[in-house]
């Protein structure tokens, strides 16, 4: 508990030292979302229509985008090989990275959610629907984004090699919460895709930091 | 890589590994600190294999690498550290200022000198009271006041019971005559 | 636990056994696969509805089967490397990752063949096939992984694990007829119940999944013999391999 | 040119030993299209309808996402301070940077263009559209990626940064070419935008260069 | 940050910049290669502000970072700043040899040791026929018999006509009797 502390205070302290690290990935999702209008040019009802698909591109889009860094820099720095060395409890290591990343680039995204329904012209329905899915979906994000920058450390390739382990992770869910908030747009019942996103964060919180932690050692070692 | 090396360490010695660039003292160091798997052979911490033993929680390990996090404060490293080895809050400050870094303890380490970084990073061995400490070239960067500084705390160390394992290009002896040495040979 | 394993992860012995199981396991497969398509490709009767076109099904669903199959044992290979420490498995991971991916793009292709007169299109995104598609990115991420470490040891290790993570998927392709409608054929052969597909078809296509199957333990065996000597080639015993081989060249040329 | 040569050469060696380098944008490329159907749903027609923005918006993230790396490694490992010290034809350096990373993100964008016409379902001469505008703006987004690059370089914040940075930049392009695209499929005529966009890029070819070089120099001193 | 400090260099000599950890002997170096501005005062080389002369030309400048790319061969390095600095391709295997580094000629540099990395660094030395070296700490990471290798380039280039700027913790003047030394004082 102690080391989960510390390590969530050093994480804390790294971001409040860098306020771009939580603001960039929020101005990241607003300007992706801005590209789709521009680019698909100014038809409302389209956008209507491809508005719960796009949100949730640009989320998992933003939270990928910041991936790579969560453990590159212990890792340069020597930070992780002190700490396999030493076997401090890791795990906590591990949760506390994990917590902050999803403190700092998902849950921003959550705060300002009804800006973003008022943008795509969103219902407060599909308002409702789209924080929900974010709601169980994001920590999701996050879990898998750590587990790819973990596998991917000590290799060369930068964050494009991540995105390509993690995207085809990432699909099941993007589909199962763009199909919820299609469903609260169309008025209909949408609780059993909730009830599988809530699974599946089930099953990657219980399993996911284990392979984080296997995934550091492995590159460290 | 290595042929036949077999050694042992005992309380209260201090073992340098020496010999050329590439000899494999780095290599030979991570092997001693678990954080790489030796092709063949084992080692052995108390007379049990490393891995299924309490030897983790003995160790100190500082590589070539430094650990020091550039935009952190030196006392904000020192912090996390303690804690890491689960260690009561100490006085941070008092380290630091036995290192000569009174007065930066509040700076961001990437503006510190690389002498300075480096004693940030072994301020870690002020700190604990772990037994084994295995350190890769400690003293690359620093002046001689600090190598004084950290060969005293050696001493302290090894009379305490510790033992301590470091590669250096630089000669020892004089300082610690019980030293034993392990020269690897370079071969190609 | 699986100590009765050890003596066949010894790269020595895994590589004789590899060796000896290559030539049956080809001929095997050669023959069935003759069979198998020449008796569904020319003796089947056509389809009443699809005409001629359905006879891509000898291929389509083998190479679709076993591009999961192929999976799940990289998989299960995965899982030994990662808790046993076994280097052979790492390195049979390396062996199945290409072969399942061509497997992948097979059925990916022949199904869009096939998709083209049945539905149309060749391609829609309905959940069978594009599950199937990532099925083709987590291969390809596995291939791309290994060999993104300047030490290769980790690039195996990781590359084992994203495939143990990526199992996740094998239930998702199988089951997607079930959980989403799809333009996608159900189950018909691989259901439990009695397969609703006729006898003179079902024969054929066994056949065939068969020899998919044999093609596919075949290619496993060749590959890894190459991988064992590529990482163990500084042993003693490969020196020993190299250098008998040279002497009987040698001879049979003398 | 001797330096030219030997940038140029330096950096193939580079994407040759890391195939993953040039492999791996094209996938993200082709992972984030699948992204789309995935996210809003198996509606041809709709797809037909935002192809070609989401084509350009996915060309768009793949190069940025590279972006990132182009003078990093050079910049941590100390390259760039030697250079900038014996003020070597630095110019060279930067065209071969920005040249080699065209080749490696966006030719093979170019190259399995007509595979992505095929998977969205576009016709042939609005996939001749977006070949052309690909062709003319591919190397827009390179030359101001680097630029991006290069202004962050000594910043830790990584890519997310430079993604603020570069896609406000990049949203005329966007705008000609998805217009370029979307006359194309309505049968019109396009060679409008297409002026608009080699304009564009003859500007950018005349000074990003220049720019690249002296924000590089401001990073390292 | 430095108070009134005053130095000339001619043909021929080796400048030793002394001082404590964080003294600013990196800082100093730094702003004679033209890597950073002065606060005040100015750099002159042959009476010239160095930004108005050839003054890039004639300089070979190695800080604390190595400058090896870690995916490159060394021999792919010695390639890549032979043609920076504009000279003739010239036999590598040749150089690497003299650093003690043959049969790793082909081999990525992120699998060397951290010696064996300076070496490569720092056999840019070899190849250049530039006129002034400013180094930072050239001798971090080396073994003894790669320091003697080292001075003796020194010797030869001074013999030339060359001049060095090179801070280190190890005293030089045995082997360098006419060295100026500058210490510079840490204050805080
Ligand atoms: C690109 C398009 C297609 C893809 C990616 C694809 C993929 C697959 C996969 C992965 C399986 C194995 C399922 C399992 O064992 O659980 C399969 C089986 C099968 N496919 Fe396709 N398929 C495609 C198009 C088609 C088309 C157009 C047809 C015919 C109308 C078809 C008919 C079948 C049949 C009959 C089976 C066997 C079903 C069973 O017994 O489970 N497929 N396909
Ligand atoms: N992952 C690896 N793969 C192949 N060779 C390696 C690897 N790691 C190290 N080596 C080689 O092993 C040798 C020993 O390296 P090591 O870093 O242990 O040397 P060292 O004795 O610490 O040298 P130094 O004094 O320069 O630090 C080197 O020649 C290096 O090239
Ligand atoms: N950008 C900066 N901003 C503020 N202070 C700085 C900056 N860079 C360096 N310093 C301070 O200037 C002092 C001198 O640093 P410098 O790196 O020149 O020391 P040094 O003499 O090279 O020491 P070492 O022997 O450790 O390499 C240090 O105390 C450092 O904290
Ligand atoms: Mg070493
Ligand atoms: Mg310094």
């Amino acid at each position: 508990m102690v080391m989960f502390k510390a390590a969530f205070v050093r994480e804390w302290r790294l971001l409040a030292r860098q306020k771009a690290d939580w603001l960039n990935p929020l101005m990241f999702f607003l300007i992706v979302l801005t590209l789709f209008p521009l680019g698909i040019g100014a038809k409302p009802n389209l956008l209507a229509e491809i508005a719960p698909g796009i949100i949730w591109i640009a989320a998992l889009l933003s939270v990928l985008l910041g991936a790579e860094r969560l453990f590159k820099d212990d890792f340069r720095q020597g930070v992780l090989e002190q700490l396999v060395a030493a076997d401090e409890p890791m795990l906590f290591y591990v949760l506390a990275k994990i917590i902050s990343s999803w403190c700092s680039t998902a849950l921003p995204l959550l705060l300002i959610s009804p800006l973003i329904a008022l943008l795509l012209g969103l219902d407060a329905t599909a308002w409702l629907a789209v924080l929900l899915t974010l709601l169980l979906g994001t920590p999701l994000l996050n879990l898998l984004a750590a587990l790819g920058a973990a596998l991917t450390l000590s290799a060369d390739k930068g964050g494009i090699l991540l995105a390509l382990l993690i995207l085809p992770l990432y699909i099941p869910l993007l589909i199962f919460a763009s199909a919820a908030v299609d469903n609260a747009s169309l008025g209909l019942d949408y609780s059993g895709q909730l009830a599988v996103l809530s699974a599946m964060l089930c099953l990657a919180l219980a399993l996911v930091p284990l392979a984080v932690l296997k995934a550091l050692k492995l590159n460290v070692g | 890589m290595f042929e036949a090396v077999n050694l042992q360490l005992a309380a209260g010695q201090l073992l340098q590994i020496g010999g050329k660039n590439g000899a494999g003292k780095s290599s030979l160091l991570r092997i001693l600190a678990g954080l790489a798997r030796p092709d063949e052979g084992a080692v052995l911490w108390q007379h049990q294999p490393i891995d299924d033993s309490d030897f983790p929680q003995n160790l100190c390990f500082i590589g070539h690498l430094s650990g020091v996090q550039p935009q952190l404060t030196a006392l904000e490293h020192l912090e996390f550290w303690q804690a890491a080895f689960g260690l009561q809050p100490a006085d941070g400050y008092r380290v630091l200022a036995t290192l000569g870094l009174a007065g930066l303890e509040d700076i961001p380490c990437q503006l510190l000198s690389a002498g300075q970084q480096r004693r940030v990073s072994l301020a870690r061995l002020w700190l604990t009271q772990r037994l084994l400490w295995i350190l890769d070239e400690p003293f690359t960067a620093l002046d001689q006041s600090a190598i004084v500084l950290l060969q005293q705390k050696f001493t302290e160390h090894l009379s305490r019971g510790g033992a301590i394992i470091l590669t250096t290009h630089q000669p020892l002896t004089q300082h610690f005559p019980e030293a034993q040495l392990l020269e690897l040979a370079y071969r190609w | 636990m699986f100590k009765w394993l050890d003596p066949y992860a010894k790269p020595e012995t895994l590589y004789r056994l590899c060796g000896l199981w290559f030539p049956w396991l080809m001929t095997a497969a050669f023959i069935s696969l003759l069979i198998g398509m020449v008796w569904g490709l020319a003796f089947t009767p056509a389809d009443y509805q699809q005409g001629d076109s359905y006879r891509i099904i000898h291929i389509h669903v083998p190479a679709a089967i076993w591009s999961m199959g192929a999976y799940s044992s990289m998989a299960i290979a995965a899982l030994i490397a990662l808790v046993w420490q076994v280097k052979a498995a790492q390195w049979a991971i390396g062996a199945i990752a290409p072969i399942g991916a061509v497997f992948t793009v097979i059925a990916l292709f022949t199904g869009a063949a096939w998709g083209k007169p049945m539905w149309g299109t060749w391609w829609v995104w309905d959940a069978r096939l594009t599950s199937e598609l990532i099925l083709l990115f987590l291969y390809l991420g596995v291939i791309a992984l290994s060999g993104a470490f300047a030490d290769r040891q980790t690039g195996a290790k990781a590359s084992a694990l994203l495939a143990l993570v990526g199992v996740v998927n094998l239930p998702i392709i199988h089951f997607s007829v079930e959980w989403w409608n799809t333009l996608h054929q159900g189950a018909t052969i691989t259901k439990f119940a009695k397969p609703s597909i006729d006898a003179s078809m079902l024969w054929p296509l066994l056949i065939s999944i068969l020899a998919f199957g044999l093609w596919l333990a075949a290619l496993t065996c060749l590959r890894l013999k190459t991988a064992i000597l590529q990482n163990e080639q500084h042993r003693p015993w490969v020196r020993q391999l190299v250098s008998s081989s040279l002497k009987s060249s040698v001879i049979k040329e003398g």
